[in-house]
């Protein structure tokens, strides 16, 4: 097992990490921006090293100062994280390169897996279902159309080198795919300077469901179930959760929507941890929609019901040590779900929100877990990502655990910032979100019904007054006074 | 009634039986009082408690475009002495990866800019003012 | 279901139960004395009833001001929580007469279990196994003498009504036996108003394992695994976990204690949530000691190991419900570890520590539970147990549940009073703790061996630097500045 | 050598790559300082920045017995005047449930008794003052 490893990351998941390497006797190395001399991923550290600028792109990005960071502090090991540097091929060469070991996969399998149409045509050959349509770029708006006909409307448009939603079009009917066509490829163009889209048939309502997989490097890859990710605001996920409330109702699709992540992450050369996403129809039909080659945001869910650490797995696979767990031994117990906490305001369209956390109340007690990388005083800086902390949520049944999160987030506060935590207790709330009746266009749908919490009289009274007394600068006020403790220090 | 600051800015209320905790924070035009993860904004009836915000009204007479999030500005598409129309982009501030296009809620010819390409503002920075024509 | 519930206790364990009740929407009402208006578990309730003055003889044990309490907010039950009045007989009787329900047991079973002799003798009757001796009060020393001589040396004296080692005496030899039963007898007397005394051989090296157990009103009684509590100090548990290092070595255990304890419960008349527990020798050999009529202290490693949420079903039962778990639906998985994070002392012989919490960190992360009953800027009072917060760790395998709640305890701090979180460190590194090798005289033996972290030279200068500066009063002092985010709110 | 304090009392040290957290809290003859749960004393050569303690010497002269946890004065064995062996009980003091006795530190006669029953007292208040007969 390496002796140390430098994490090339920031916030939560730099936190976890750590947490796992200190458990394993493991030193840790955090990389800091020069804004994050004070952040939570320092503090946890055994050691720090700085590697420049504010700007992702002056430090955090910057492969060549991270690599020379590992060599200079002895570290034998790089955990990339998830963004930044995580699914970037070169980097993870780099480091081979450089004699490191890069904690993930090879970099040729996130070579193969990073194009959509090369991942698409790989999942196809493994028999991995793909949705109908091209698996190459589209030479031409006439090319598109002939396919629409053959596979039959609706269908998207997806740049290849996409994500995020950008170069993304879905077209009802023939008369606008010409231009449908041309926006994406111009769209494509601009995102991510490639200006390659290819034609899928489009999934109605389809739900987003992956499966995490973990294989060694002697070739023996488990899944670990699924996860639902389906709802999501603008392409992004907002609350995850494990199992599937749909995999739940068709138990005999985990281990077919199983068995096809394995094949088609083995087909890539495929090794540590990964998640293969599908989506899948209202009938159980699922296909393969990409596979990301790091660690998922939200695989806490997973660990959560399954009991496997999957962050320990990724050291000890990285190490060289066979994965010890058979797919037999893979049980699932309960259900969690996971709310990623935002600096955000969903009163104003969700707008970033940084600043001074001038007060942090934080949930406990049983079930709930906390992955965050944030704390009272701390100032959240403008540069990065707006995600706080992960709050996740274990319970017996999935009402449970939407109970329990509830119960967590009403504990939870953030203070001089604004979140999203009322957000989610709204949505929590919601008939069809208990229901599990989701997909991807679930919160689409939910913004138009939204209700909004009604305070009664009484609460908007002890609100107003406690105001008054915050605005009074009052320390205490009672009318009948309350009795202190007999005895002063 | 017992009310008891329990922490820095946090009141426990016990009103009879009932209890509530309510954790307040100032806010730019009065304050924001949580409750059970909940929140409620509260003016309370002294002006001087808080700072009238320079808002621009929209329609006509003079607007005052801030920036309702802090960040760096990435774009100032308008100088001082052009006429913009109702919803025109004026400025676009970046924070934590996402871009905002600040527009003018009036016509009118552009009186002030405040911004610069490359600075960083904070939330609630007026950074343009324009000035309805009929004004 | 009940609407509402009266939570007759304070500290960790209050804030534990109206987590439960918020998570079932059910509407919890705290009590407090005059020091608790401040306190976590009021500031957890929907609804607070203030109950008297600071001495727990005039509020939190007063039996009369808590059921009126009840009555007057309109309370359909009432949970005892542990200590105070949770295994006072004439309590639950008086809630029943009150109209109110106890969650717990009946006060018959209460009765029953509560006399050492008569919990013996019961367990006899069921077939479980006790100790060999006396099941009755002994009349005289000459009688003490007699058995002694028939079940053999070492032999225990133990006051009949007793508990916390009060009135106890191990005896060697027959000369001892005539003395030692005029203390024990006095002694008992004077700690329990009763001197009634009986005798016990006394088993060398045991280890204390007790086992959960939950029935509902219907006679469907289960037991949840087993959990070993034989680290403790003064015959108070200090750290506890499940399942038993022991009974991992021997699987076949966990069948036989389970099935005596429910026998045991059974034979009481027991019902709801109750821990059996037992003493067994190094031959695996056990015996039963005494039934915990309550929620116990530990619960929460139970609950890490087996997945069930017990203060739920207590709540369920207690409100009519059938216990739907079957036996065979009990898996264990991983291994769950807890600590008592106390208000003392261990540099003067563990004296207690009350005072204001002036910092508070607490520790997050993968397989964490904090179950708290304090926040930073709280009074500890002087009044009540010095527990402050149980930190429980759960992981896949013992090594990494010691090296999580390892991690765990290095992120925890409690500024301004004195705490044992150090002390828990030093024996989590003990080398015959890792290796299981437990019996109840574990720590005796462990306080003569104890090694005391050494901290290197250059952890000693840093320490040095931060006092010094911590001692100017200087807020930042740097050699080489760091650099600040660039903007400013 | 970079140090920051991150939050109140609370101290980053990086001293080359290698990382360090201490929490410093005052202590009554110097600074606690905490290092991933573990505590040392350290003493600050400025004898300013703290009192000294009125802790008795064992053996001879005058010897002040105070309380070394805060809690409430259960009984009071001995009056001014009294003589007391060196180990004799003096006060009983509660807290948390749990009693402690004070003992003389010294054989001598008991000339200050500051506890009376059922005060509560605070943590290194002197509650004896015992003199060597000696002395």
């Amino acid at each position: 097992m390496f002796r140390k490893v430098l994490v090339a990351n920031r916030g939560e998941i730099a936190v976890r990490v750590m947490r796992a390497l200190r458990e394993m006797k493991i030193a840790s190395v955090a990389v800091y921006s020069d804004v994050d001399r004070n952040a939570l991923h320092v503090r946890m550290a055994d050691e720090a090293i700085a590697i420049g600028g504010a700007a992702s792109s002056e430090s955090y990005l910057r492969a060549d100062k991270i690599i020379a960071a590992a060599l200079a502090c002895g570290a034998e090991a790089i955990h990339p994280g998830y963004g930044f540097l995580s699914e970037n091929a070169a980097f993870a060469a780099l480091c081979v390169e450089s004699g490191l070991v890069f904690i993930g996969p090879p970099a040729s399998a996130i070579e193969k897996l990073g194009s959509k149409t090369s991942a698409r045509e790989l999942a196809k050959k493994a028999g991995t279902p793909i949705p109908p349509g091209t698996e190459e770029a589209l030479p031409n708006a006439e090319e598109a159309r002939r396919i629409a006909r053959e596979i039959g409307y609706p269908v998207i448009l997806k740049a290849a080198a996409g994500g995020g939603g950008k170069g993304m079009r879905r077209v009802e009917r023939e008369e606008d795919i010409e231009a449908a066509f041309r926006d994406a490829s111009s769209e494509a163009e601009r995102s991510f300077r490639n200006a390659d889209v290819y034609i899928e048939k489009f999934i109605v309502r389809p739900r987003h469901i992956e499966i995490q997989v973990l294989g060694d490097q002697f070739g023996h890859m488990i899944y670990l179930g699924e996860r639902e990710c389906s709802v999501q605001r603008r392409h992004q996920k907002v609350i995850e959760e494990a199992p599937s409330p749909f995999i739940a109702k068709h138990p005999e699709l985990r281990k077919k929507m199983g068995e096809a992540a394995v094949a088609a992450a083995l087909a890539a050369g495929y090794v540590n941890a990964g998640t293969v996403e599908f989506l899948a129809d209202e009938t159980g039909r699922f296909y393969f929609l990409e596979m990301n080659t790091r660690l998922q945001v939200e695989h806490p869910v997973t660990e959560c019901i399954t009991g496997v650490d999957l962050v320990k797995w990724q050291l000890r696979i990285a190490s060289g040590e066979p994965l010890t767990i058979q797919q037999d031994d893979v049980s699932i117990r309960g259900w969690a779900m996971e709310c990623r906490l935002y600096a955000e305001d969903p009163d104003q369209g969700f707008l970033p929100s940084p600043g001074e956390i001038t007060s942090l109340a934080l949930p406990g007690g049983p079930g709930v877990r906390l992955d965050s990388g944030v704390y009272q005083g701390w100032r959240v800086p403008l540069e990065y990502d707006p995600l706080l902390i992960k709050l996740i949520a274990w319970a017996e049944t999935r009402p449970d655990a939407i109970a329990r999160l509830e119960r967590a987030l009403e504990e939870t506060h953030i203070g001089g910032i604004r979140t999203n935590i009322e957000f989610f207790l709204d949505v929590l709330a919601d008939a069809s979100f208990q229901a599990g009746d989701l997909h991807t266009g679930f919160l689409d749908e939910w913004f138009l019904r939204r209700k909004k919490h009604v305070f009664s009289d009484a609460d908007l009274a002890a609100a107003r007054n406690a105001a008054e007394l915050e605005a009074k600068g009052r320390k205490i006020e009672r009318v009948e006074p309350a009795a202190r403790s007999k005895w002063k220090q | 009634m017992s009310i008891v600051k329990v922490e820095p800015s946090v009141w426990s209320h016990l009103d009879g039986h009932r209890h509530r905790e309510l954790r307040v924070e100032s806010d730019a035009d009065g304050y924001v009082v949580t409750l059970r993860g909940r929140q409620t904004k509260v003016k309370i009836e002294d002006p001087r408690a808080w700072s009238a915000t320079g808002a621009g009204k929209a329609g006509s007479g003079v607007a005052k475009v801030l920036t309702p999030m802090p960040g760096k500005v990435v774009r100032v598409l308008v100088a001082v002495g052009a006429q913009v129309e109702s919803g025109q982009g004026l400025v676009v501030v970046e924070a934590m990866k996402m871009q905002n296009e600040l527009k003018s809620p009036i016509a009118g010819t552009v009186k002030q800019v405040q911004a610069v390409e490359g600075a960083t503002v904070n939330a609630n920075q007026v950074l343009v003012v324009v000035e309805s024509d009929a004004s």
